[in-house]
């Protein structure tokens, strides 16, 4: 598993667009970019931090971040689903179409929601 | 709240840069950065939060119709180009159709091929990818040439030729499950333009 | 292990006082309080995202949070120490005198660094 570094994003203002709500005790880092595409939202509850040059996008329901949820630098989360109360989720983290438990601890650079073809015998590690 | 800019800062190996060349009919997003000789092809999309910076290396091509998703970083180290379908040489080229997901990084010395899809937060460096090939997410095309149809599966670390040979080829799920993720964007465009 | 419940403080505004050097993409949630008492410092880096009602306190040397990392609402750091670049500390943890690695993810509610004495039976459980 490999990503790319994260880039310093602090010459960016974030950027917001469609339904977003977010708590006034939430922050958002430089760099952050939420989109909800009509008919869908984006929800954001108090504490929340979203670390710099996060992207959180939602086309269809309801992308919600509950309380005290921590996303590390560069989160990038795509389609609904719902990051639990105080959920602390690792920098440089993908969540496709999926939720994580409330308290639940991802680590850095994980993939969750990916249901793309796995290949049985890896031909990329027998060598 | 816009960032788009038109020129680099001076560096030592750019005294002066060219402005890039935007077909009328693409969109780029006013929250994304486009420096350099880049050439931008009809229909393309250039999607908030992405960073396309020919200040290095130099010329980038993104043929008609590709999608640049948001985040995406386009680079290029100093040295080294690839062959364009053109038959010129470029630091970065993105044949047609293409698809760079959220967070990838393009770079240059880069070739993607028409058609192929490059999945989320991965990394294509001196390398070509041929035409057709699905990329998977978080993974790493590095010093190999790739041939057209393969698939890559997320988290693969592609760094030696005989691995790039060794690839499968793309199935009819892989496909449905592009299209699937950039069906997605297609939703969100329909907020920016 | 049990921690009190977050507590909104959203109507509050930051306290900062003593030498504290914050980049100035950093963002600061509402209540932070940073604190560094006379010959020591406080350093918070490029896109780093401090959570509602944090406390950060420094008595003697530095206490350093790197580039990107994610301090999660409530949390408490005392004494020196630095948070490695693009950690994420989930809410409510405390750490007294230590470090976190860069890229490390702390769950919601630890507490690091407490070299206070432990029970080993816990004499509380045995009836």
């Amino acid at each position: 598993m490999s990503v790319p570094p994260l880039r310093p994003s602090y010459d960016f203002d974030s950027y917001i667009s469609g339904e977003v709500i977010i708590h006034p005790s939430a922050v958002l880092a430089p760099g952050v970019i939420l989109q909800a595409a009509p008919n869908s939202k984006i929800i954001i509850g108090s504490g929340v931090c979203v670390g710099m040059g996060s992207i959180l996008q939602v086309h269809e329901g309801t992308l919600e971040v509950e309380a005290g949820a921590n996303l590390g630098a560069g989160l990038l989360m795509v389609g609904k689903g719902k990051i639990g109360a105080n959920a602390c989720i690792g920098a440089a983290t993908t969540i496709f179409n999926c939720s994580v438990e409330p308290g639940q601890v991802v680590p850095a650079g994980s993939v969750l929601g990916d249901t793309s073809r796995r290949i049985s015998e890896s031909p990329t590690q027998s060598e | 709240m816009a960032v788009r800019s038109t020129a680099a800062p001076p560096t030592p190996w750019s005294k002066s840069l060219a402005e890039p060349n935007i077909h009328e009919t693409a969109f780029v997003h006013p929250f994304s950065n486009i420096i350099g000789d880049v050439f931008v092809g009809a229909n393309v999309i250039v999607a908030p939060g992405t960073s396309i910076r020919a200040d290095e290396g130099t010329p980038f091509h993104i043929s008609e119709n590709t999608n640049i998703q948001d985040g995406v970083v386009i680079h290029g180290l100093d040295q080294g180009r690839v062959i364009g379908d053109d038959q010129n040489e470029y630091s970065v080229w993105i044949g047609t159709n293409a698809s760079i997901t959220h967070m990838a990084l393009i770079h240059g010395p880069a070739y993607v091929g028409d058609n192929s899809f490059i999945g989320f937060r991965s990394t294509v460096f001196n390398a070509r990818v041929g035409e057709g090939c699905i990329v998977m997410m978080h993974a790493l095309i590095q010093d190999v040439e790739i041939p057209p149809g393969k698939y890559v599966p997320s988290g693969a670390i592609i760094t030696s030729q005989q691995q790039a040979d060794r690839l499968p080829d793309v199935q009819a799920r892989d496909k449905q499950f592009a299209h699937h993720v950039v069906g997605i964007n297609q939703a969100l465009r329909s907020g920016y333009i």
